[in-house]
């Protein structure tokens, strides 16, 4: 059986590749997958780790997950629509009116 | 053994064999280019602009927000269904089983008639449409 | 089944909102064309006053779920705990949630989407209760989502206004970072651990997952993270000036009041009965008292310095709440495990007081947009000479968030800096009593403004919004009576906040 | 429950004005204000207390005292009562209130019913200031009585109100967060449950102060006190610290002043009195030296300022500086006649004061103009306001029969006999000489502006004043030449407090 | 019940039984010859399906008689049609997205032909047969969802374009009731292994007049079945549900652009779909590969009853006129959704109350 060091260097690269995309990309579409994948991330360490201890709750811990992340993906989706109409782009720095 | 093997197998298999057809096609087929031929079809007129990036009905986001929505939820349901009936063996009282998924299913159901009297559902709300349906009723 | 529908009972305040927002949208349904303002108000009200009465019942023993604050139930496999701390904070959750959803009523006037409105409210307010009674960490990710999503929607509310869709973006973007950011370290928990029940965690840790401490750690850390986002402290903070200038002034009540005490309600809990300190069985943990005591000081110093510099009235209410939310985590900063409630219980008293003073500053900001007076200090002048009663609300948030007597902050306040002393940092309090002094500063600013200051251009009010009005007014006679009416409140946030402690 | 009665019901009244039309705001607040009058004075006629409300033995009038909430072990409790200091400043207070109203019917044309709620409003926390014994009942009234003021001042000022305003606010909240530190540091190292003030100054005259921070006991004490005393210092005001008021004064509208300099600024001194000199009267002993000092620079610096202004209002302003050196001097001295006096010389001193600017006011809505160079001779147009001026300017300098005098003679009888404060005499002789510089400046002034024949700039008849506006003079004359005449009235009950206070010293 | 339990062998253990050598190696090589059978078994299933059979259905349909030149009743018109389309020349449109525009013929073939691993053929002929078995035939069988939305969009045809939103349309809103419907029976049977699942179709449903009906799915729930069959049909985009190709109003939708070797796996694959959708039809309802006779005849029952829904699928092409999309749509989410819903309540409360 692989020893479960090995799914957290994973679990961990995926997540450090999440967030490098995170920061460089600056298409709201791209942050969203970065996110996507920093959660599958996540993901992966549940699931492990649940065969690890013999329990489900991880597994199970894991179907919550994606639901949501679908969910964020549908409001974020709605939210990019309306940035797209309003400032006539999905880039993240179009959207400026206010200053940081 | 491990049924991923076989599964796998197949997929090899699943890959393979297209591959092999236009390896073989690439053999047998001439290539005769030539101009206008490769032009998209447009019931034979000149194409206007390029396809990619053109905007289409609103409906198609409206059905991929509610699918994203019900396949989630069928996602909770397969765990609920695959233990449904063991656990009423094992003797769980009917109602710690059901219940909770009546509840889930219901608050679903009330977005999804929300939804369909917001019209997401809709695929055209011509006037002539909706004309035609305040005939009916009257 | 009675475990079922006792289980019902005891989570009375959350069931009741997800109800009613339920309704809502089923009246919705019927109704879909035209809108129905007064009856969707009206139910969205009574829903929430019914989930706040719902609360307080169960505080004081009615139904015979609780014996008191400092009773508990856990339902559902241990997965939910109601117990003093999380009624308390759904009763906050609840009169915000009531204000906002009657304040609404006025600003939405011309808006066709009052219903979807109310029911994303009604549904995070639900989230919220949720997270006060989240006992395993699963629950929390789910129910702080749940008070998430709802909310990304409803700051960028004003599809056409490119404020609000700026400000829902952005609230969006690092929402879903500092979620992702979350479940990963609960994902790390677990991984040291092997279970997502805070007790069980708590176990977990001291009996050590072996090679995994680091790895606990690192979780423990990424999961303060989450929680920064939420109650926008420092690192997380700087969604809130955007999002909370952005949105409409109702929403920015709402997530400025309501979704930063659910923040720090499952903070709280998590923390306090979740990740005990490292000690002399403790193995895998972090000192997250230093770590708050850190986050404390820079939140605070940080927001009041920034809110000082403001033109925007809106966007110096916004960096305020930053800081208040710096005073709140002296909760868990000056924690110990000795008597850790009085404080504790001290900043949950804060949050409470601190709804209503900043849910009815930003509904004031709310009726100056109704107005379309505009938003900046000198667009407020003269205002106390056109709309005195309302004005008069307006000084008394600023006052009492400022901290001065005659007014419920001023002892929220106080009693937090002197338990914060009590438990031995008396450099947390003072650093406290400065950043208070300092806002004195920003927030007279705002009175100077109403009262003494001549009006540039002689501008004249529309017609007065009865509803939002009443809300403003209503959130006044709450900051002035939680002067008096304090002994109450303190000493259940107190007993609750000491039987959370181990 | 009449104090309660009388707290709620001028808050009421203050709401009820504040919602009432401009037209009638006046009438009604000086109708309403008059029932706290009426008040004050029964419960005067009813005052059956004996000894002092903080020190052991003393009896209270109309006491009520019931539990609040209690958190940390400590229990916070409304506990309100009167003893023989408090009382005549809530009768100054009440008076003084409803006579500033009337004098405000004039001066004050724009937004009127806030004015005179927020007037309405600070009275009852003033009541609330000079009645509570419970400390955060105390301070609650105490930081309440600022907020109406700084509106006062800032809405309805001179031209350079906001400065004022704000200057007057910062200094004041500064200064109370400075005390309010202090008195914690006394608190929390006591062996007390509570706040309440009797509890508190029993546990340290007893002293059973504790240690803090690794200070001993002695030297926490003359910290807390420093920080107590630099707190109150600000409000009385005393030199250096008084630089907030003449700003205050002259940008404020005349009844906000006659408010400020005839009330608020015996807060100070009253606070002063009931924490620092009663809690800890060894600690006072030990400092006698410096306060007396600063007390004597504040008289003599006060009256050499007044002497160089121009401005009638920063004359009283100065003055009322020195004034308030005398009542300092007069605490310092621990003795039955200077704590009295001092007590006394507040009442005196809130009395004049409002009289002389109140007069100011008047002859500025007629002139407006308050600079000695810019009129003469008012006294051909006005006969009654100048008559009742000189009169107040006389009382000022302490001519017998004045209220004045009875409290200066008091104070100086006072000090110059102190057995605490080493060379009494001397401190005494010092601040005596004031009173030549008062005299001096007062009737230099008078003869400029009042004598000589007549003439104002102005491009209308200059008439005589309104009978609302000289009615309220003439009532605080006739009460400043009754308290000459019969100081018992007060001075007895005064004493009566007093006395406890010197046994529990040294 | 959950726990997995193997009724009979594989046919890859059965290969490598066969083997002279054992072990790993065994394994992977039976693997690999096992699914080479079947993948071609399903070859010859659809190049008889799809150039002749198809052809002879419609043409009885329509009262003619169709290829019938070369060879018996026209049966090498198979060899024939192979030949002809592979050596048609490969046209690829101006600005098609490329790789994109490769892979999606790609896709679906594979995406059916995965599906196919999990189904139980009868006579011992199964792939494998994981704990997730359902699962896993229906993920494999919606990648192909993918693939034509790929081909849709990499076409750079407004049609294609059209056709490829369309088959998304239609493949999400029917996905969801066909899953639902198909967990209905989950509901039964406890677990998601399609071995059990048939094998629990074995036992005596009713005895009737002396015969014993099965307790097959289709018996125990019509509604059940009608509806899982319905949405199959739209799932494999057939009339009356073949809007995304519909020829006449956007010219064959996705596949408008390709030609040649592409065409020719596009078909390949919609064919493998629609046996694919038969196959889990029988898996889930009619009992399998089961049948009168020895069990050694389950490989030709189960051809059989895919072949039947190969028919009706025929059948309905040329007897029911298609619908159009708005109509499509909102079947899909009024109509099936919904009934979808209530066929799994009811039959969980019926289950619930009768247990």
């Amino acid at each position: 059986m692989v020893p479960p060091q090995y799914y957290l260097v994973l679990a961990a690269a995926i997540f450090c590749i999440g967030v490098f995309g995170l920061l460089t990309r600056r298409n709201a579409l791209m942050f969203l997958m970065s996110v996507e994948l920093m959660l599958n991330a996540a993901n992966i360490n549940l699931v492990a780790f649940s065969q690890y201890w013999g329990n489900v709750t991880g597994q199970t811990f894991g179907l919550f997950t994606m639901a949501l992340a679908a969910a964020e993906v549908a409001v974020g989706l709605g939210i990019i629509l309306v940035l797209y109409r309003n400032f006539g782009g999905v880039d993240v720095t179009d959207a400026t009116t206010m200053r940081w | 053994m491990n049924p991923w093997i076989a599964i796998g197998a197949l997929a090899l298999m699943g890959v393979g064999i297209p591959l092999g057809m236009m390896a073989a096609s690439a053999i047998l087929r001439p290539s005769v280019p030539e101009q206008g031929k490769s032009a998209t079809y447009e019931s034979g007129e000149i194409p206007t602009e390029s396809a990619i990036g053109i905007q289409f009905n609103v409906q198609y986001y409206m059905v991929a927000l509610l699918f994203v929505v019900f396949d989630i939820e069928t996602v909770l349901v397969f765990p609920w269904a695959v233990i449904y009936s063991p656990a009423l063996e094992a003797g769980v009282p009917l109602t710690d089983l059901l219940l909770p998924m009546l509840v889930f299913i219901g608050v679903l159901l009330v977005g999804l008639v929300w939804a369909w009297r917001q019209g997401a559902v809709n695929w055209t709300s011509s006037p002539r449409a909706t004309r035609r349906k305040t005939e009916r009723q009257s | 089944m009675a475990t079922l529908l006792w289980g019902l009972g005891a989570l009375a305040p959350a069931l009741l909102l997800a109800l009613t927002g339920l309704l809502v949208l089923l009246i919705n349904a019927v109704y879909p064309t035209e809108d129905r303002p007064t009856l969707l108000a009206v139910v969205s009200t009574v829903g929430s006053l019914a989930s706040l009465v719902a609360a307080g019942a169960l505080l004081t023993g009615v139904g015979g779920v609780l014996s008191g604050p400092e009773d508990s139930v856990t339902l559902y496999a241990d997965a939910l705990v109601v117990d003093g701390m999380s009624l308390f904070f759904s009763a906050v959750f609840a009169s915000v949630t009531a204000l906002v959803v009657v304040a609404s009523y006025d600003y939405l006037a011309e808006n066709p989407h009052r219903a979807e409105f109310y029911s994303l409210t009604l549904f995070a307010a639900t989230g919220m209760a949720l997270m006060a009674s989240a006992n395993s960490l699963a629950v929390a990710f789910v129910a702080l989502e749940l008070s998430s999503l709802p909310s990304y929607a409803l700051v960028s509310f004003l599809k056409g206004n490119r404020g609000s869709v700026e400000a829902g973006l952005k609230y969006f973007l690092i929402g879903a970072l500092s979620s992702a950011v979350f479940v990963f370290g609960i994902s790390l928990v677990y991984a040291a651990t092997g279970s997502l029940l805070l007790p069980a965690v708590a176990s977990g840790l001291t009996e050590a997952g072996a090679g995994l401490a680091g790895v606990a750690g690192i979780g423990i850390l990424m999961v303060a993270g989450g929680f920064a986002f939420k109650t926008a402290s420092v690192p997380f903070h700087f969604w809130a000036p955007e999002a909370y200038e952005g949105a409409p002034a109702p929403v920015s009540a709402f997530l400025s009041s309501a979704s930063k005490a659910a923040g720090f309600a499952l903070l709280f809990r998590v923390f306090v009965v979740g990740f005990p300190l490292p000690g002399a069985d403790v193995v895998a943990s972090i000192d997250w008292v230093l770590l708050f005591q850190i986050l404390a000081v820079a939140t605070m110093t940080l927001g009041n310095f920034a809110a000082a510099t403001q033109e925007n009235v809106k966007r110096m209410l916004a960096y305020s709440s930053i800081g208040h939310a710096g005073y709140a985590l002296i909760g868990l900063a000056a924690w110990t495990t000795a008597d850790g409630g009085a404080v504790m219980g001290a900043a949950m008293a804060h949050l409470l007081v601190y709804g209503f003073m900043n849910t009815g500053a930003f509904l004031f900001i709310a009726l100056v947009e109704h107005w379309e007076v505009g938003r900046t200090f000198e667009d407020y002048a003269g205002l106390g000479a056109r709309a005195p009663m309302a004005s008069v609300a307006m000084s008394v948030f600023m006052f009492s968030l400022a901290g001065l007597p005659p007014f419920g902050g001023f002892f929220s306040k106080y009693f937090l800096f002197a338990a914060a002393v009590g438990a031995g940092y008396w450099w947390l309090a003072a650093v406290g009593a400065i950043n208070s002094a300092l806002s004195l500063f920003y927030y007279s600013r705002v009175v100077k403004a109403l009262w003494f200051d001549e009006a540039t251009t002689d501008f004249e009010l529309g017609a007065t919004p009865t509803a939002l009005y009443a809300a403003v007014l209503f959130a006044a006679v709450a900051t002035l009576l939680l002067l008096p009416g304090f002994g109450p409140v303190i000493e259940t946030a107190q007993a609750a906040a000491a039987a959370l402690a181990p | 429950m009449i104090l309660e009665t009388l707290i709620g019901f001028t808050f009421v009244a203050a709401l009820a004005v504040f919602l009432s039309p401009d037209e009638y705001a006046g009438q009604l607040a000086f109708g309403l204000s008059l029932l706290p009058v009426v008040g004050s004075l029964y419960m005067w006629s009813q005052f059956d207390a004996t000894g002092n409300a903080l020190v052991e033995g003393g009896s209270l009038a109309f006491a009520t005292q019931i539990d609040w909430l209690t958190v940390g072990g400590y229990t916070l409790q409304w506990f309100v009562g009167l003893d023989g200091i408090s009382l005549p400043l809530i009768v100054l207070s009440t008076v003084l209130t409803s006579l500033a109203i009337l004098s405000a019917w004039t001066p004050i044309d724009v937004r009127q019913s806030q004015f005179y709620g927020l007037m309405l409003f600070m009275e009852a926390n003033l009541i609330g200031v000079f009645s509570a014994l419970d400390f955060f009942v105390w301070f609650v009234f105490w930081e309440a009585v600022l907020v109406p003021m700084y509106f006062l001042i800032g809405v309805w000022g001179g031209p350079r109100r906001e400065y004022a305003a704000i200057k007057f606010f910062v200094y004041t909240n500064v200064a109370s967060l400075i005390m309010f530190i202090g008195f914690m540091a006394l608190v929390f190292n006591l062996p007390v449950d509570s706040f309440g003030l009797p509890a508190i100054a029993g546990a340290l005259r007893a002293g059973e102060l504790g240690g803090f921070l690794g200070l001993a006991p002695d030297a926490l004490a003359t910290v807390a006190f420093a920080a107590m005393f630099f707190g109150f210092a600000v409000k009385v005001p005393v030199v250096p610290v008084h630089t907030w008021l003449p700003d205050a004064h002259v940008e404020a509208p005349t009844p906000a002043s006659v408010m400020l300099a005839g009330v608020l600024l015996k807060m100070g001194t009253y606070a002063l009195l009931r924490f620092n000199f009663t809690m800890m009267p060894d600690v006072a002993q030990q400092l006698a030296v410096p306060i007396a000092a600063i007390a004597v620079l504040s008289v003599i610096y006060g009256a050499m300022l007044a002497l160089a202004q121009q401005d009638l209002k920063r004359i009283v302003a100065y003055s009322s500086v020195s004034s308030m050196g005398y009542v300092i001097l007069g605490l310092v001295a621990y003795t039955e006649f200077g704590i009295g006096g001092a007590t006394f010389q507040m009442v005196a001193h809130g009395l004049i004061s409002g009289l002389m600017f109140m007069a100011v006011g008047v002859i500025y809505n007629v002139t407006h103009t308050r600079m000695l160079g810019d009129m003469s001779g008012m006294a051909d147009r006005m006969p009654i306001t100048t008559g009742i001026l000189i009169a107040g300017a006389f009382g000022y300098m302490g001519l017998p029969l004045m209220a004045g005098f009875a409290a200066e003679f008091f104070i100086f009888q006072g000090s110059f006999t102190s057995t605490v404060l080493p060379a009494a005499p001397l401190f005494t002789a010092a601040a005596m000489f004031g009173i030549v510089i008062v005299a001096g400046y007062l009737l230099w002034a008078i003869q400029r502006t009042l004598f000589g024949e007549f003439s104002v700039e102005t491009d209308y008849e200059v008439t005589r004043a309104q009978f609302h506006d000289t009615a309220p003079l003439a009532v605080l004359l006739l009460c400043t030449i009754a308290l000459g005449v019969a100081p018992e009235v007060f001075f007895g009950m005064i004493t009566d407090a007093v006395v406890p206070l010197l046994g529990g010293g040294a | 019940m959950v726990a997995v339990v193997t009724l009979q062998q594989m046919l890859p253990e059965t290969i490598a039984g066969l083997l002279p050598f054992g072990g790993l190696a065994a394994d992977i090589v039976g693997a690999l010859i096992g699914a080479f059978l079947i993948a071609n078994f399903l070859l010859i299933n659809t190049a008889v399906a799809g150039p002749w059979a198809k052809r002879k259905i419609t043409a009885a349909f329509t009262d003619r008689i169709a290829v019938n030149r070369i060879g018996p009743f026209g049966l090498f018109v198979i060899v024939a049609d192979a030949v002809r389309l592979l050596s048609k020349e490969l046209i690829i449109p101006d600005g098609a997205d490329r790789p994109a525009y490769d892979l999606g013929p790609l896709l679906i073939p594979f995406s059916a032909l995965l599906g196919f691993a999990v189904i139980p053929m009868g006579s011992g002929i199964q792939l494998a047969d994981p704990e997730t078995g359902l699962a896993f035939a229906f993920a494999a069988s919606s990648i192909a969802s993918l693939g034509l939305m790929m081909m849709g969009y990499a076409s750079n045809n407004k049609y294609s374009l059209l056709g490829g939103l369309r088959a998304v349309a239609s493949n999400i809103a029917y996905e969801i009731p066909l899953i639902v419907t198909a967990l209905s029976i989950v509901v039964f049977t406890g677990t998601l292994q399609t071995s059990e699942i048939v094998a629990q179709q074995g036992e005596a449903f009713i005895t009737l007049g002396g015969v014993t009906i099965p307790q097959w799915f289709a018996f125990v729930n019509p509604f059940a079945f009608v509806l899982f069959v319905a949405a199959n049909l739209a799932e494999v985009g057939r009339n009356p549900f073949d809007v995304p190709e519909a020829p006449t109003e956007i010219v064959a939708g996705y596949q408008t652009e390709y030609s040649s070797v592409y065409f020719v796996l596009i078909y390949l694959g919609e064919f493998i779909h629609i046996f694919l959708g038969g196959a889990l039809t029988a898996v889930l309802f009619l009992g399998g590969a089961a049948g009168p006779g020895p069990a050694a005849l389950g490989i030709v029952w189960f051809t059989m009853k895919i072949w039947a829904f190969f028919l009706f699928t025929q059948w309905a092409r040329s007897a029911i006129p298609r619908l159009r999309v708005d109509q499509f749509i909102e079947i899909g989410w009024k109509g099936m959704l919904v009934l979808a819903f209530a066929n799994l309540v009811l039959t969980a409360v019926l289950v619930g109350v009768l247990a």
